[in-house]
């Protein structure tokens, strides 16, 4: 018997729109399993916690999943609890998800506190699974820049997924019409904590700008009009060509950007 | 959609829907005539940015209410006579068509103006205090008068209302009436009008409110303010901050013009309209700062002359609007190019201020590298139609500004083209301007040109000396010669030019000659060559003297350019000394010796120096031009009248040329400037 | 002769075994689904279909036309004669008199035939079609032969040897089965006749009877949503007249000909597709296919049956995928088979059940789902081309005689210039017009095109829903693929009529009425030689080919041509999703237009469609210009100026 | 300078000497005092008394023989920038802590680091002004190697620097535990960590989970009672009461700019317990031209001084470094428009900045504003970008990059066609 990977879906929400959609990282997630379960390397269930009637389910579903189960929540319920049970009733040695969620809190929490909960270790911004040998999971992490860091971790794990992990595939209208959505009825844990919070619809936050604060009048206008000046680097003039690129190599070699 | 839909979002200031965020911000364009009225002209160039896609054009910069305000010295629009109502109507109309929106800046100018001409009045300001760029005397204004003041500004909106222009922008910036109450700097009043926040607001406020009250709540009334004055004794950006606040609440301003800098003073007054030497929008943390605190639109200009560079402002959202005024007079179908997918064919400013140093020494605004700008109204075209007639063989000789603009509009108009440099490189004197300090950016004018005329499939050759024989071999019907000149040193022999005793600027900025320890510049011309190299010197560590005959140095340069470069000249301590004349120059051991005399004294000095550097123009290059002159169908004259006319040369109306016509233009016939050489080259070539 | 029974029994052998082929190939018909047709009413109108209405298209090809007259219908007389007088043994001399005439008509006929087979054109499947001139000169002269006498011209019996005329005899019945049997056997089970069969019925049962008599049918039909599976995966899950049409098939190659995807070299070839369902209704492989191959794809490899997947064997998707939907087969097939359904109806099944649309299919589609157009902007930022242009909005003026359906083309910045161009038109004429605002929604044009009916369905529903809240007399639109399916698709989905008395108009129709009505003055034009593209969606599916001409020539434009115009016009490559599958060729499409565009030496193309306008301009320069219709119009448009007099002004 | 400066120092004989236009030395000393310092510190120039008279009885000035005004001015202006030394800010023996936790990516402080510090302190302010006897220091707590030479000026009062090797690259378990060490030793009224893809987010929600706290994610507002987070894919926000731990966005405070700052070592013991279950294998190689331009970490970028393009291209290879461009080598077709830093095209935010034969027009210069380190190659050694630059070489950039190209070969072992090959990253899962 394969081993069991469980990507946690939750709704998304489309950027230009702000309509439903599915999530960026939690199809992602799907699309992990998926392949996993194509490499006959686990084999894949998927779960969401929350309404059951939303068409985004149908949007996994359409992916190619001939069932999704919903842990039947509603919104400002706390779903760690149902979740853990359902984790640990499945059986399941991996948990996907997305880093954040689209709608909601977005706090991040949840992988963390699952991972807690279950004793796994967890694995952040994950972009690739390269293999899984003897319980083994070689795992490509998304790093910033474009980089990448292999880390290698026994199952079970809970890992979230980066962007850079591969788009999900495509929806298909049959399959997710068809695809059988189960519903669990799970106990609710009204989140109380949120429930003070305040919720209002955002502003965008322009980036700042460069901070003057120069106090005459003279240094304000000197501060704005100046070119951009480094100052007190070293330059290299009367030195031999090889002496200057080697300068050059070991200040590379020094910023790590050359390994 | 692309990647620049930032720009392009619609946005309305009050009732009014701006279909972009690009606008043309209020500038004087120095073309009203006939006592302050919108001209034909003045028509044509706001319908040809409205046509080229602008979203709202601001005209009229210190456009005056008062007739105590002259107007007649930037040639600035007038708004305290109803004769404009009919004038306003047919502007607005032209813009309205092409869906642009089209405002006027009012204002009363207060004690930045002049006095000496037309009606010769007494010039007002809070204080009485004199202004020192316009060297203006004034007196400290009655109440009364400031109340005639305030019912100027009403009949003025109402006017422009009347003439059915979309708002009118009170200026209350660069140090008018309304910002001369706002400063302590100036306004030093005790009474109502003057001494707490509320006092010196109170002249605006009232300005307000009564033009809101005329023009009702739709009309849109926008105000424009600076974000910092860089005064010690001045508005800084709190204060600033802490006014459009003040103004914003009364919720009857409906958008905030934000204008890095104060102008009552030289250096600042550069600031306002940045030249090359500044980095791109320099002042845009001012405007941001506004913005934070208003909640009307804002609009900012000063150095935003690239779409990329826009759409980040506008992504970002540091303000709402950008300010892209000189861009536009550099190429008014700006936003049609970026909706053609045509990005990298705008020919975009490069700060070299042209435009405006004209408009502060009152002449009409026009652009150094876009001679069509402004020129609309004679024929002169932005996008120039492919000809109906017979395909030519059109050969261009000189790669400077004059040929490259030569080759490019014969091109454009289907020509077949070559176009022939000596160097190997195009771009002329260009070329040799942009290798001083903070000047750099001028090559975007012949890097344009050169883009285009590989667009264009102009054939170039390069490293190519022409002679008649060459020029006879490619048989051209069309010759254009833009050779350009060379340096004239050999005007006085006394200099040692001969001997090499003096080098000129071209051998300086070009490199060939290495800068050498302690060095005097003689600049007999004061334009940009002999401060340039001064600055590059001085740059590469050369001690530096700059001597002119002249008034002073630089004196040929434009009002926001040459503080630019005495900044930089001054803080390198190059010396500028004027009214000396350069007699002679002898060696002396291994040191030069350049012997001065002072025009107005006889007295002279000696400088010891290792370098003398000479600028006194150019001669041109009219070998060729003799050479092949004979041969001409022209004899190589050009038509004046029909030039001037802006209408084909006479040879070309006939259906075929029995020979090939000549014609030369630039620095190769006498000295000008770029301007006058891409001018003749696309009058000459449009109808080609 | 010696044999009397043996004529005779031949034919009613070959006529009982065909008789059973029939049953055999009806019922591989009967394998599709369950589709209404009025049988005897198809039936009756047969002849009048076969005669009258299928005449005009194949008579495109004259030669063709005449020879299939003389041989097809010297054949079907002729058989019918030979059975009165051979089978039947009617003795007339008239009949017999007659039987040889319409043998020699046949004959005649099947001469043009032979002749054409000697050095057939590359689009004609070779194989047994190349003996089928044989066989029908075979059947000419043999029956020829064999009804002298009964004519009365050879007597009963000849004076040859018993052996000479036992030879004459074998001879006789030999050369009878050969013919007859590539006549009657190969009709119902297989051979080149197959088409006479399939094809007499499928003109009886087509199942878009509207285009007999010069009806216009080229609306897709609704998918059924919501069961096991959509879309066909299958060749039984077509309709069952479908498979019918499949075998009607003649393989003339004359959508080959037309066919841009198989032009620019993309795996596409629709002959060989319909012949690939025929194999796949029938089962087996494409061995024995002896036409052209799909371009670079093997032939031989492929299999199928009517129960089996079809692009897992006998079609790869690729093929289906290159499909843009222009019906320039369609159009040309004198079979009137329908190609475009059963491609878009097999991409139904890749999309909605496979999920499986190649390249930037998934995310069009996706986009369209989460913002109702295809690039996935902001839905409210679909009016902001038009912030300058003062248009009324629906939601606002709540009624307008005129909608101007924008498109969206609203979000494309090249496309905006059509737009602008338009309204400048519009206003001109001072027409009375709206626009919906952001309320629009994609047409579901290209959703549909990539086989999600689905989302299709979805924004047909909601467009009509708003449609419905407004009154209007006309809905215009510039661009072709909304205005098909504004006024060929929706109809299925509109319940509450909210399109039922709207005349649905492109605009090029709707500027053209403006000019003839005198709304609009618009100068000459001044520039070089223009030629017209028309636009699949504007003329073959929508007849509109005269409009666009009329206001070419009200610019003083004289259109100079192509070579492929009008109902041949070649596609530029953009519909059907096509850009967005992006399936490898040998070179574009629109490349190979622009090439047409180049051979009439015109310094300017115009177009009447956004999409159109996009691909060509997608060609790399130097080129023609390309330009709308009411860009040329706007830029010559006459218009009335209000100078404001200034006094005192020199 | 000595503290004898303020005292006036007079030279009675030299005063005479200047008072007497007859004196022979006269000419001598006032050429050298035609420019002196004033009382108050300004320079004060008598533009009369320059040059001397020549052989020909004319007047004659030689700046480099020392009698031109500018020859006492040994300092010109525009390097006399002064080295300010701000005010120490300090704090004895605290009693209470604000902990942040720095993503220290690259080794150094990034902007949000120092933000984050500066709202630390802000933080702190706003305590004490609650409980006067609170003694709060901001603590920095740093793993691994650092390069950072300026925690003092952004704000660190103490410093705990974890520099054991087990703490490098990717080791969230042992700085997990070492978190719950201080947190165990100093009980931080804050935890304040960058809200980052560098690792700030993630160390955050691991310690927020073990001390079972909600912490405040994507924070913007932060004072010591209220703070608002963003949420819903930046749709909302969420105004909340101010939690223990904080992660924090970008441009949330202002960093420390007007103090310096004691960086005291705390000392912290970690035993070493912790089952380490995610076994870090290092980086892997990427297309360094597959990162969008505006992440690269390290660009290698061409201007009109590049004459030999192939090379360029070939040393970013081997180098492993993203290309970028200038303006002009981009309009003059050498590289495509999408590789245009500055104003007008994309505005880089690389680690280390290679400009080759790019003198730094003001608009390039913007464009790489907020990089951190910038070399540059040029023939000019008075260009912008080598005064911009903290490692310049004035030479042919053809020469360079051929022993560049030399050096990377050797370092990694690998031909060019080598690198190609490996640096494609597949997905395969």
């Amino acid at each position: 018997m394969l081993p069991k990977v469980l990507a946690l879906v939750s709704i998304g929400r489309h950027p230009q729109s702000g309509r439903e959609r599915r999530a960026e990282q939690d199809g992602r997630a799907v699309e992990m399993g998926l392949c996993l379960q194509e490499r006959q390397l686990m084999h894949l269930s998927v779960a969401h916690a929350g309404n059951a009637d939303s068409s985004v389910l149908r949007q996994y579903a359409g992916m190619g999943l001939s069932k999704l189960s919903v842990l039947a929540q509603q919104a400002n319920e706390d779903v760690l609890s149902p979740l853990i049970d359902y984790v640990e009733a499945q059986q399941a040695s991996m948990v996907l998800m997305g880093v954040r969620s689209e709608m909601g809190q977005s706090s991040g929490m949840l992988p963390y506190l699952l991972a807690e909960r279950l004793g796994w270790p967890l694995l952040p911004r994950v972009a690739e699974i390269q293999s899984i040998e003897e319980g083994v999971a070689q795992v490509l992490l998304a790093l910033p820049r474009g980089q990448r860091r292999l880390v290698s971790v026994a199952l079970p794990f809970v890992a979230t997924l980066d962007n850079a992990a591969k788009a999900p595939r495509q929806t298909a209208f049959g399959p997710g019409q068809r695809a059988d959505i189960e519903v669990i009825n799970t106990t609710s844990i009204a989140d109380e904590v949120a429930a003070q919070w305040q919720f209002t619809p955002a502003k965008p936050r322009p980036k700042r700008m460069k901070v003057v604060k120069a106090k005459t009048a003279a240094d304000r206008f000197k501060a704005a009009t100046a070119k951009p000046v480094g100052g007190g680097g070293k330059v290299l003039k009367n030195e031999t060509v090889e002496e200057k690129a080697q300068a050059i190599f070991d200040f590379l070699l020094e910023e790590k950007v050359i390994r | 959609m692309s990647q620049y839909d930032a720009l392009f979002e619609p946005l309305n200031i009050n009732k009014l829907t701006i279909r972009n965020r690009i606008v043309s911000t209020a500038h004087a364009e120095v073309y009203a005539t006939d006592g302050g009225m919108t001209t034909d002209r003045y028509v044509k160039y706001y319908e040809e940015k409205a046509k080229g896609g602008c979203g709202l054009c601001i005209c009229g910069g210190s456009s005056v209410v008062s007739i105590d305000s002259p107007q007649s010295w930037w040639s600035s629009v007038n708004l305290s006579t109803d004769r404009i109502i009919p004038h306003f109507q047919n502007l607005a109309d032209a813009v309205h068509k092409h869906g642009g929106k089209i405002m006027i800046q009012i204002t009363h100018m207060g004690r930045r103006s002049r006095w000496d001409g037309e009606n010769w009045p007494n010039l007002m300001s809070p204080s009485g205090i004199r202004e020192p760029v316009h060297r203006a005397t004034c007196k400290t204004i009655e109440v009364e008068e400031i109340w005639r003041v305030i019912g100027d500004f009403v009949q003025a909106a109402r006017r422009a209302k009347e003439g059915g222009l979309d708002g009118v922008e009170l200026s209350a910036v660069h140090q008018h009436m309304i910002d001369q109450f706002w400063s302590p700097r100036v306004n030093k009043r005790t009474d109502e009008w003057g001494g707490t926040f509320e006092g010196r607001m109170k002249f605006g406020m009232e300005v307000l409110k009564a033009v809101r009250e005329e023009v009702g709540p739709d009309f849109v009334v926008g105000m424009r303010i600076t974000g910092d004055e860089f005064h010690p004794d001045g508005l800084n950006h709190e204060d600033m901050k802490q006014i459009a606040q003040y103004y914003d609440a009364t919720g009857m301003v409906d958008y905030f013009g934000v204008v890095g800098s104060g102008c009552d003073t030289h250096n600042t007054l550069a600031n306002v309209i940045p030249n090359m030497s500044y980095p791109p929008e320099p002042f845009l943390h001012l405007a941001a700062g506004i913005k934070e605190v208003v909640n009307v639109p804002v609009i900012h200009a000063q150095n935003i002359k690239d779409p990329n560079q826009a759409k980040r402002i506008l992504e970002a959202g540091y303000v709402d609007f950008v300010g892209m005024t000189r861009a536009h007079i550099a190429d008014p179908h700006f936003i049609a190019k970026i909706k053609m997918d045509q990005v990298d064919q705008i020919r975009q400013c490069v700060g070299a201020n042209y435009c405006i140093d004209r408009q502060y020494q009152g002449l009409d605004v026009l652009c150094v590298q876009n001679t069509a700008t402004s020129r609309e109204y004679m024929g002169l075209p932005h996008i120039i139609e492919k000809t109906t007639g017979p395909i030519r063989n059109v050969v261009v000789v000189g790669g400077g500004p004059g040929g490259l603009e030569a080759a490019r509009v014969a091109a454009e108009r289907g020509h077949k083209v070559t176009l022939i440099e000596k160097a190997p490189e195009l771009g002329g004197q260009i070329s040799l301007a942009a290798k001083a300090p903070q000047r750099d950016q001028i090559a975007g004018i012949s890097r344009w040109l050169i883009m285009e005329v590989e667009r264009l499939g102009v054939e170039v050759r390069l490293d190519t000396a022409a002679d008649a024989d060459l020029i006879q071999s490619l048989n051209p019907e069309v010759c254009v010669l833009c050779t350009g000149g060379r340096p004239f040193l050999e005007q006085n022999p006394e200099w040692g030019a001969e001997e090499g005793l003096v080098v000129s600027t071209w051998d300086i900025l070009n490199g060939s000659v290495e800068p050498g320890k302690n060095v005097l510049i003689y600049d007999t011309i004061c334009e940009f060559s002999g401060m340039s190299a001064a600055d590059y010197l001085a740059s590469k560590g050369s001690l530096v003297e700059l001597v002119t005959d002249d008034i002073k140095p630089g004196v040929g340069i434009g009002g926001t350019t040459f503080p630019t470069y005495y900044r930089s000249l001054y803080e390198k301590e190059v010396i500028m000394t004027s009214d000396m004349l350069l007699e002679k120059v002898y060696r002396e051991d291994d040191k030069l010796v350049a012997v001065l005399e002072n025009e107005y004294t006889g007295q002279q000095e000696e400088r010891v120096v290792d370098q003398v550097v000479v600028e006194n123009g150019t001669r041109p290059n009219e070998e060729l031009y003799y050479a092949l002159k004979a041969n001409s169908v022209n004899k190589g004259q050009i038509d004046n009248e029909a030039l001037f006319d802006i209408k084909p040369q006479p040879q070309l109306l006939a259906d075929k040329l029995d020979g090939m016509l000549l014609w030369r233009l630039g620095d190769c016939v006498s000295q000008r400037n770029i301007h006058a050489a891409m001018y003749d080259a696309l009058r000459l070539c449009k109808d080609l | 002769m010696i044999f009397d029974w043996l004529i005779p029994s031949l034919i009613a052998t070959l006529l009982v075994l065909a008789a059973i082929g029939a049953l055999r190939r009806v019922n591989f018909w009967r394998a599709g689904q369950a589709e209404k047709v009025d049988m005897w009413a198809g039936l009756l109108a047969m002849p009048k279909r076969y005669l009258h209405d299928l005449h005009h298209v194949v008579e495109r090809d004259k030669y063709m036309s005449r020879t299939h007259v003389a041989t097809g219908g010297g054949f079907v007389l002729a058989m019918v004669l030979v059975i009165l007088v051979h089978l039947f043994d009617i003795q007339s001399r008239i009949l017999a008199w007659m039987l040889l005439a319409a043998l020699g008509m046949m004959f005649c006929g099947a001469l043009f035939v032979f002749k054409r087979r000697l050095n057939p054109p590359s689009r004609l499947s070779k194989g047994p079609w190349m003996r089928l001139p044989k066989s029908l000169l075979t059947f000419a002269i043999t029956f020829f032969v064999l009804t002298l006498p009964a004519a009365g011209i050879l007597p009963e019996s000849l004076s040859l040897s018993n052996i000479g005329l036992t030879l004459v005899s074998l001879v006789l019945a030999l050369l009878v089965l050969l013919s007859l049997g590539e006549m009657l056997f190969g009709m119902t089970w297989g051979g080149p006749m197959k088409h006479a069969f399939a094809g007499a019925l499928h003109l009886a049962f087509h199942r878009r009877p509207e285009r007999f008599g010069g009806g216009r049918s080229t609306g897709l039909k609704p998918a059924n949503l919501g069961g096991e599976s959509h879309g066909v995966a299958k060749p039984e899950d077509f309709k069952w007249n479908q498979l019918l049409g499949f075998d009607a098939c003649v393989q003339c190659g004359r959508c080959e000909a037309m066919c841009p995807a198989f032009a620019a070299g993309q795996p596409l070839n629709p002959k060989k597709l319909i012949q690939d369902m025929v194999v796949g209704l029938a089962g087996g492989t494409d061995e024995k296919y002896a036409g052209s191959p799909y371009p670079n794809v093997p032939v031989g490899k492929a299999s199928g049956s009517p129960q089996e997947i079809i692009t897992e064997g006998l079609v790869s998707a690729d093929t289906l995928w290159s499909c843009t939907t222009c019906r320039a087969c369609v159009e040309e097939c004198p079979m009137m088979i329908e190609h475009v359904d059963a491609i878009v109806d097999m991409r139904r099944f890749l999309t909605l059940e496979k999920g499986d649309t190649p390249n930037k299919g998934a995310e069009v589609l996706e986009n369209i789902i989460a913002t109702d157009n295809p690039n996935g902007y902001a839905p409210g930022s679909r009016t902001h081309w038009a912030a300058d242009q003062n248009l009324a909005v629906m939601k606002d003026v709540k009624k307008a005689e005129v909608l101007f359906w924008v498109s969206d083309g609203a979000f494309d910045m090249r496309s905006q210039r059509i737009l602008r161009a338009f309204v400048k038109l519009l206003k001109a004429a001072n027409v009375n017009v709206a626009i919906l605002g952001d309320e629009e929604r994609d047409s579901g044009d290209v959703a549909r095109r990539l086989g999600d009916d689905a989302t299709f369905q979805s924004l047909a529903k909601r467009n009509l829903a708003t449609l419905a809240q407004y009154k209007f007399s006309t809905l215009v639109t510039t661009d072709p693929h909304a205005f098909h399916c504004l006024k060929n698709e929706y109809a299925d989905f509109d319940q509450a009529g909210a399109l039922k008395d709207v005349e649905v108009l492109h605009h090029t129709t709707f500027l053209n009425r403006l000019i003839e009505q005198g709304m609009l003055q618009v100068d000459r034009f001044k520039g070089g030689k223009v030629t017209y593209h028309d636009p699949c969606y504007l003329g073959r599916y929508n007849g509109e080919y005269d409009s666009p001409r009329a206001l070419l020539s009200s610019l003083g434009i004289e259109v100079a041509e192509m070579e492929r115009s009008g109902y041949r016009s070649r596609c530029c490559g953009g519909g059907g999703g096509a850009p967005i599958t992006d399936i490898p060729g040998e070179r574009r499409i629109a490349d190979m237009r622009m090439e047409d565009v180049a051979a009439t030496g015109a310094e300017l193309v115009a177009v009447g469609c956004q999409q159109c306008t996009a691909m060509l301009e997608g060609v790399v320069e130097p080129r023609p210009q390309v330009r709308d219709i009411a860009e040329i119009m706007a830029e010559h448009l006459v218009e009335q100026l209000v100078e404001h007099t200034v006094e005192g002004a020199a | 300078m000595t503290e004898h400066e303020d005292i006036l120092r007079r030279d009675p004989r030299a005063e005479w000497i200047a008072r007497n236009r007859l004196h022979p030395l006269h000419q001598a000393m006032t050429q050298v005092s035609a420019v002196v310092r004033g009382p108050s510190g300004l320079i004060r120039k008598n533009p009369h008394q320059v040059g001397f008279i020549g052989p020909n009885g004319i007047k004659r000035i030689d700046r480099l023989a020392g009698n031109g005004q500018t020859a006492t001015g040994a300092k010109r202006r525009s390097s006399a920038a002064q080295e300010v030394t701000l005010p120490l800010h300090q704090v004895v023996e605290p009693n209470a802590y604000i902990i942040v936790v720095p993503d220290m990516a690259g080794g150094r402080l990034t902007a949000q680091d120092k933000d984050i510090l500066g709202l630390a302190h802000e933080l702190a302010k706003q305590r004490k002004a609650l409980n006067a006897d609170e003694n709060l220091a901001v603590v920095a707590v740093c793993f691994g190697e650092s390069k950072e030479a300026q925690f003092d000026e952004a704000g660190v009062d103490r410093l705990i620097h974890l520099l054991s090797a087990e703490y490098e690259g990717f080791a969230p378990e042992k700085r997990l535990q070492a978190l719950l060490q201080i947190e165990s030793i100093y009980q931080p009224k804050h935890w304040l960590f960058p809200d980052s893809v560098h690792g700030g987010t993630d160390l955050a929600l691991r310690l927020a989970v073990k001390l079972d706290e909600r912490p405040a994610a994507q924070a913007w507002q932060v004072s010591i009672d209220t703070t608002t987070c963003r949420a819903a894919s930046g749709s909302q926000d969420i105004q909340r009461e101010t939690p223990r731990i904080l992660m924090i966005l970008e441009e949330c405070g202002q960093a420390i700019d007007e103090t310096r700052h004691e960086v005291l070592p705390l000392a912290l013991e970690v035993e070493s317990s912790v089952e380490v279950r995610l076994e870090d294998k290092g980086l892997i190689a990427v297309d360094p031209n597959a990162v969008p331009l505006a992440e690269a970490e390290f660009i290698l970028s061409a201007g009109n001084g590049i004459h030999n393009w192939q090379q360029f291209h070939d040393c970013a290879a081997l180098l492993g470094a993203t290309e970028g461009a200038s303006r002009v080598a981009v309009d003059d077709g050498y590289m495509p428009r999408m590789r245009q830093v500055g104003a007008s095209g994309t505005w880089v935010t690389a680690r280390v900045y290679v400009a080759v034969g790019i003198s730094g027009a003001i608009q390039h210069m913007q464009g790489i504003g907020q990089c951190d380190k910038i070399v540059a190659i040029n023939t000019d050694a008075g260009c912008d970008m080598v005064k911009r630059a903290d490692l310049a070489v004035i030479a042919d950039s053809e020469e360079v990059l051929a022993v560049l190209c030399r050096l990377a070969q050797q370092h990694t072992g690998k031909t060019l066609e080598q690198t190609e090959t490996t640096s494609e990253v597949s997905h395969v899962a």
